[in-house]
């Protein structure tokens, strides 16, 4: 296998914040229009293992590839010019403004060769907007300033504005947390038709296993800054080391 | 909505009361004169300066609004019409000043404005006056380059300039036989230190070329610090010190080297010192050679109307007069003189400015230090006699001024046309020490 | 030679001691409150007015000179006391939580205020307390005389420096308003109660600012307009020691101190220009100053 | 529907001007002069407005209102440079320029500290000015008068000249900065304001914002500077002292960041109740200024501008009804 296949490598990672460590020789690779899904405890490494690929963080030693490229020690936002989107746990969303005006804003930092003398709110901006709006099921609330929208909203606006960009790679940090158990799967039936279509590669973060099962293909567990197994969800969900450390001897119901 | 009418209520309360101020202010009598001062009401120069000014200032326009005052200031007012005083703060640089200065002539329509005791105020205010075409009496700044960088027509410095003092404390130590080997100075970084250093150790060379100069400090306005300065100027060594510091600043400087025996040790001399006696007293050291930027309180000439005027301030604020209420008096007496020779050559009637401003150029007038003459800058600055003198404690144990040398006006001010620091490189030509 | 570095030394450390005191409160109130007060210097004046005034009442009812100490100590927490309750608990509560450039700005008026203030109650005199300068006496230094009080100023930076620096690190209140300084939400979660922390820290530095200007009565003449160069001078200090901290506020005032004594013995020109010298030079080399981390980005 | 609101506000702006100018014949000289000194300190506000909807104020605006004073006054002075638009528009220029050398080196600051470093370097310019002789020291400089196209006006006329050209100037920035707030990066410094992490993770920077920002600024600031020193035919150190770039700042937070007129009207209204203060108050006029910038903190926090959009906003409400 060449490393062409792969559109995210991550070689060797090893990350540690004083005596904590957070990533253990980590060894991933992800092929191009995977739905990979992290799983493990809190403090196991997945979203230090997030912040590093989009550059939040910087390893100590090794390296992250991404379409062949080092971009190990590149900072946010040229990881996200290259094609590297996230979503947060907690929605980072410009509180006062509309959710129409975010997703100006984030269509604005999309686009190169600004005019400083052409309004924001042109047609062609209007245009493209709604039509995310529209794929996100968000049109009833375009108007409404987002400090005042319920946490769904917020999160599906939050992914909505990671996405404007056509991203290659989603990472979405814990897209259900905080929401409403019955509103989990509306959600994630939303975000999943709105990604469909497209070839994106998505890594999300959950802790609902029911939902990694049924969106995701494969799956990473983590445990202590180590990656105790990675494959489909049979075997990974069926692995003892996992049913030790991450998802709990009884709570796991098999299909 | 509440916070909307809040601040509704507030601005336009605020305009409001802007404008009824304002709307009553602009009446205008027709027997009035409406004169702006300008000085130190705040600030670091208040004290010393622009306060007692303007005591002495608001006393005379009293005594004269009343007709009070000896001849042959005895008219009321200004030739008949009495005079209105807006009193401005000086404070805030020059800048500010400029500003309050058009406020004054365009708002307030004031017929004269007299102030300035700040050199940097008075570089800034004649080309503004004169643009605005606005009848102006610097009463105080030192200065010399107001009217020998340029010339103005309704611009007039009623007071002498700085080199006066320091070509006159150079005379005195010359004559007095003090050992001037070796100098030093203190002054402030600005024009009027600068200046002032400037003309001093050029006329001690002058008067004696083989004088050296052992340290030159220029700390800045209102440092207030000067405990290593005063180390400095004490390693030194050097014979004598001058300093043209003044107000705040000087007392601060003498408080803090007087304990330190620099006074013991040195011959200091203070080209501005006195105006700081009456706020000082007893604390003011002993043996400093000081003039008082002409012959004022202390060192006063006894003449009917200095006697009058010491006595009428005294009387007022218990309290000696020291140069500031001299020169503010005395540039109200030139613009008096100015006004009343200008209505004389008017038949009698109200003149405009350009008759007063003819008739205060070249104008000769007897004040309380002395008579003043406007010979420079071609009629339009003043020289006056001086006077130097040393402290000394009296038989009650307070200070006082003693071995007072009087210098006559052509002795000490370079002659028309002639710039200060070119005539005491020049060695003095023309002067007349009597 | 060797006269000569010991005048620089003594001088620059007399003026860094001041510069220290001066600017150790308004560093301290920065460091817990956040809030850089440019009314510390309008606090300093009424300090220095309250010694003028209290010294000679001191005096009047015949105490022992050698106690006058204690009446400059006392006018220097008389100001605090009245100060802090209209300054903190008035005015400056109302913006907690808000912008702090906006805090600036009130902390700016409210020197406006007070420098009018101080016309109102004391007018226009200038009143001189060189009294207790006297007491203390001369000390012959090398070839010169230095003022006993002067040499002492040193000993009260450092006492007031230990004494604030201990009582921060050594006791439990200081403790609690350490946490404060490092995360007052949590803090205040903890069940610290964050208002009184906040109140007794304006205080300390309310009560330093009015110290600075009691122990500085005695050298000069106490007028208005005192307070506008010791706005920037203490400025100066902490920037170059960088905000908040106090070991930063002590080598702030030596490198200012010993700077500006070693200029006016040997290269008299650059005085007036060296203070911002040294603030020119941390600026462009270490932006935060000396004793600060470096982060200062979100990201 | 943009280009409708475009032609609005330049119509908009154009009647405005013109209201202005004709106003101006009438109303007393005093007043020409106190708003053109508005205008000089509105467009350092609106420099510091402009930062402030990328989330940073400057306390040090003194630093480049003095620049472009003494670039305009040493033009005049040094070389003979008397043209009123000429001297605002270099020095506009120059002062911008500068703004880009030291935008790098502030933009990696926030909140207080950026404020700080700005007050700083304005300090350190305001000890460089009062050090160099030759351009006065502490004591400025005069400036020679202003011509306009050639022409010297009389000198009654002088003031109303300089006031028809600081009113189209200020007509002209306005509308350009009107463009560039609803401009895409407009659009992206106000997202920098409420979170500049989101605003790197979607791939624009931060940093280029505020480099930006602080260049407009400062541009504006020299400006202001320039008019300021013709204005008053004086320039000194003072210029860049730090209670300068305090009444900066304060005009801003009276304004608010949400409109551009409310800026010139805050600014004006400073200056009326500074001069009229120190005209009818001379021993107290700092208190009266001091409680006036408290009351006027504590009672409108969000700026004039707040009530100047909600209104825009009703009317526009109204209209598309």
């Amino acid at each position: 296998m060449t490393s062409t296949n792969y559109i995210l490598k991550a070689e060797g990672i090893n990350k540690s914040f004083g005596a904590v460590i957070a990533a253990n020789d980590i060894n991933i690779n992800i092929q191009s229009g995977e739905k990979v899904s992290l799983i493990g405890s809190n403090g196991a490494g997945k979203t230090t293992f997030m912040n590093m690929v989009t550059g939040y963080l910087k390893p100590d030693t090794g390296s992250i590839i991404f379409e062949n490229e080092d971009i190990t020690q590149l900072n946010p936002r040229n990881i996200t010019q290259k094609g590297i989107s996230r979503s947060f746990q907690i929605p980072q969303i410009f509180e006062p403004m509309t959710a129409w005006e975010n997703l100006l804003v984030a269509l604005g930092t999309s686009q190169e060769n600004h005019s400083f003398f052409k309004s924001a709110r042109s047609k062609e901006n209007s245009e493209y907007i709604d039509e995310i709006l529209n794929r996100f099921s968000l049109n009833e609330f375009a108007h409404r300033q987002v400090s005042e929208l319920p946490g769904g909203v917020r999160k599906l606006l939050d992914i909505a504005m990671a996405l404007v960009r056509k991203p290659k790679i989603l990472l979405l940090d814990e897209p259900t947390s905080g929401v409403g158990s019955e509103e989990k799967y509306p959600l994630m039936d939303t975000i999943a038709k709105a990604l469909s279509g497209e070839n994106l590669t998505v890594i999300f973060v959950e802790h609902d296993m029911d939902i990694v099962q049924n969106y995701s293909d494969r799956i990473i567990a983590f445990y202590s800054g180590s990656v105790i197994a990675d494959g489909n969800s049979k075997e990974v969900l069926g692995d003892s080391k996992v049913k030790e450390y991450v998802t709990g001897k009884t709570q796991l119901k098999v299909n | 909505m509440k916070t909307f009418r809040h601040c509704l209520i507030f601005v336009s309360s605020i305009l409001i009361s802007l404008f009824s101020v304002f709307g009553s202010a602009n009446a205008d009598g027709h027997k009035e004169f409406k004169l702006g001062v300008v000085t130190f009401l705040s600030g670091p120069a208040a004290e010393p300066f622009g306060v007692p000014a303007w005591n002495g200032g608001k006393l005379f326009i009293d005594l004269l609004n009343a007709g009070n005052a000896p001849a042959p200031y005895d008219k009321v007012g200004f030739g008949g019409m009495k005079i209105t005083a807006i009193p401005i703060d000086e404070s805030g640089g020059a800048t500010k000043q400029v500003q309050e200065f058009r406020n004054l002539v365009q708002r307030d329509k004031v017929d004269a404005v007299l102030g300035y005791v700040s050199s940097g105020d008075c570089m800034a205010i004649p080309s503004v006056a004169d643009e605005l075409k606005a009848l102006t009496v610097l009463y105080d700044c030192g200065t010399p380059r107001v009217f020998e960088d340029a010339s103005y027509k309704y611009v007039f410095r009623t007071a002498a300039h700085a080199a006066m003092d320091n070509i006159a404390i150079a005379r005195y130590l010359m004559g007095k036989g003090y050992d001037v080997s070796s100098i030093a100075g203190i002054n402030q970084n600005y024009a009027w230190g600068k200046d002032s250093w400037k003309d001093f150790n050029v006329s001690i060379k002058k008067l004696s070329p083989n004088s050296e100069i052992k340290n030159e400090l220029f700390p800045k306005i209102f440092a207030g610090q000067y405990g290593t300065e005063i180390s400095a100027l004490m390693n030194s060594k050097a014979k004598v010190v001058h300093s043209s510091l003044w107000g705040g600043d000087l007392q601060s400087f003498i408080l803090q080297a007087k304990p330190r025996g620099l006074f013991k040790r040195t011959q200091v001399v203070f080209s501005a010192g006195d105006h700081v006696m009456p706020g000082l007293g007893n604390k003011y050291p002993e043996g400093v050679i000081l003039g008082a930027r002409g012959q004022y309180g202390m060192m006063a000439p006894d003449t009917a109307l200095n006697r009058w005027f010491y006595k009428a301030y005294m009387d007022k604020y218990g309290v000696f007069p020291a140069q500031p209420p001299y020169r503010m008096v005395q540039g109200l007496m030139g613009l008096k003189m100015a006004i009343e020779k200008a209505m004389d050559n008017n038949g009698g009637k109200r003149p405009n400015k350009d008759q007063i401003a003819t008739a205060f150029t070249g104008l000769e007038w007897e004040a309380p230090g002395g008579l003043v003459q406007m010979k420079l800058g071609n009629g339009h600055q003043a020289i006056q006699p001086h006077a130097i003198g040393k402290t000394v404690k009296d038989k009650d144990g307070n200070i006082t001024i003693t071995d007072i040398v009087r210098y006559s006006a052509n002795c000490v001010n370079p002659p028309n046309g002639i710039k200060a620091v070119d005539w005491i490189e020049a060695g003095f030509p023309g002067s007349d020490c009597k | 030679m060797f006269d000569e570095i010991l005048t620089i030394f003594l001088d620059g450390a007399i003026y860094a001691s001041w510069l220290f005191i001066v600017a150790l409160g308004l560093t301290f109130v920065f460091g817990v409150l956040k809030i850089l007060n440019i009314a510390h210097g309008g606090i300093y004046a009424l300090g220095a007015y309250s010694t003028a005034t209290l010294v000679p009442i001191f005096y009047s009812l015949g105490m022992p000179e050698e106690l006058v100490v204690l009446a400059m100590l006392f006018s220097a927490l008389a100001v605090a006391i009245v100060i802090t309750p209209i300054m903190e608990r008035v005015i400056l509560r109302r913006f907690y939580g808000q912008d702090e450039v906006l805090i600036v700005l009130v902390t700016y008026a409210i020197y406006l205020v007070l420098e009018d203030v101080q016309k109102i109650i004391w007018g226009m005199k200038s009143f001189y307390v060189s009294e207790p300068r006297e007491i203390l006496g001369a000390v012959e230094m090398g070839s010169l005389y230095y003022v006993g009080y002067d040499l002492a100023l040193i000993g009260l930076a450092i006492f007031c420096g230990l004494a604030l620096w201990l009582s921060l690190n050594k006791t439990k209140s200081g403790k609690i308003v350490l946490a404060v300084i490092h995360n007052p939400e949590i803090s205040g979660c903890m069940g610290v109660n964050i208002n009184k922390v906040y109140l007794a820290a304006f205080f300390v530095g309310a009560f330093f600012a009015a110290l600075a200007g009691s122990f500085t009565a005695p050298l000069i003449s106490v007028q208005v307009g005192i307070s506008v160069a010791v706005v920037i001078e203490s400025f100066a200090v902490v920037i170059i020691g960088g905000l908040g901290s106090i070991p930063g506020a002590v080598i702030g005032a030596l490198i200012i101190g010993m700077a500006r004594a070693a200029c006016v013995h040997k290269l008299p020109e650059a005085e007036i220009f060296i203070m911002y010298l040294c603030m020119a030079g941390m600026l462009i080399f270490r932006p935060k100053g000396l004793f600060q981390g470096a982060q200062a980005r979100k990201i | 529907m943009t280009h409708k609101f475009y032609n609005n506000l330049i119509v908009q702006s154009i009647f405005l001007m013109s209201v202005l100018i004709i106003v101006g014949l009438f109303i007393p000289n005093w007043l020409v002069f106190v708003i053109t000194k508005a205008i000089a300190y509105g467009l350092v506000a609106l420099g510091i407005v402009t930062l402030m909807r990328g989330g940073l104020v400057s306390f040090g605006q003194g630093f480049v209102f003095a620049i472009g004073g003494y670039t305009a006054g040493l033009l005049g002075t040094q070389a003979g440079l008397t043209d009123a638009v000429l001297l605002l528009f270099i020095s506009f220029l120059f002062t911008g320029f500068v703004g880009l050398i030291f935008g790098p080196l502030l933009a990696r600051y926030r909140d207080i500290f950026f404020a700080m470093l700005s007050l700083a370097f304005s300090m350190v310019l305001y000890g460089v000015l009062i050090k160099i002789d030759a351009i006065g020291g502490s004591d400025g400089f005069v400036l020679p008068e202003s011509t306009y196209f050639g022409i010297l006006p009389s000198s009654d006329y002088a003031d109303y000249a300089l006031y028809v050209v600081s009113i189209i100037l200020t007509g002209i920035v306005s509308v350009l900065l009107r463009y560039y707030y609803n401009s895409t990066p407009g659009l992206i410094a106000l997202a920098v304001r409420e979170n500049e992490l989101r605003v790197e993770y979607l791939g624009a920077s931060a940093f280029r914002v505020t480099v930006l920002n602080f260049t407009i600024a400062a541009g504006l600031g020299g400006m202001g500077g320039a008019l300021n020193g013709i204005a008053l035919g004086h320039i000194d150190p003072e210029f860049s002292y730090w209670t300068t770039s305090g009444e900066f700042v304060f005009i801003s937070i009276l304004a608010g960041y949400l409109s551009v007129p409310a800026v010139f009207l805050a600014a004006l209204l400073l200056e009326l109740v500074r001069s009229f203060s120190g005209r009818y108050f001379p021993d107290t006029w700092q208190l009266i200024l001091g409680v006036f910038l408290i009351l006027s903190i504590i009672y409108i926090p969000t700026g004039i501008g707040s009530f100047f959009k909600k209104f825009m906003d009703k009317l526009n409400k109204k209209k598309n009804e």
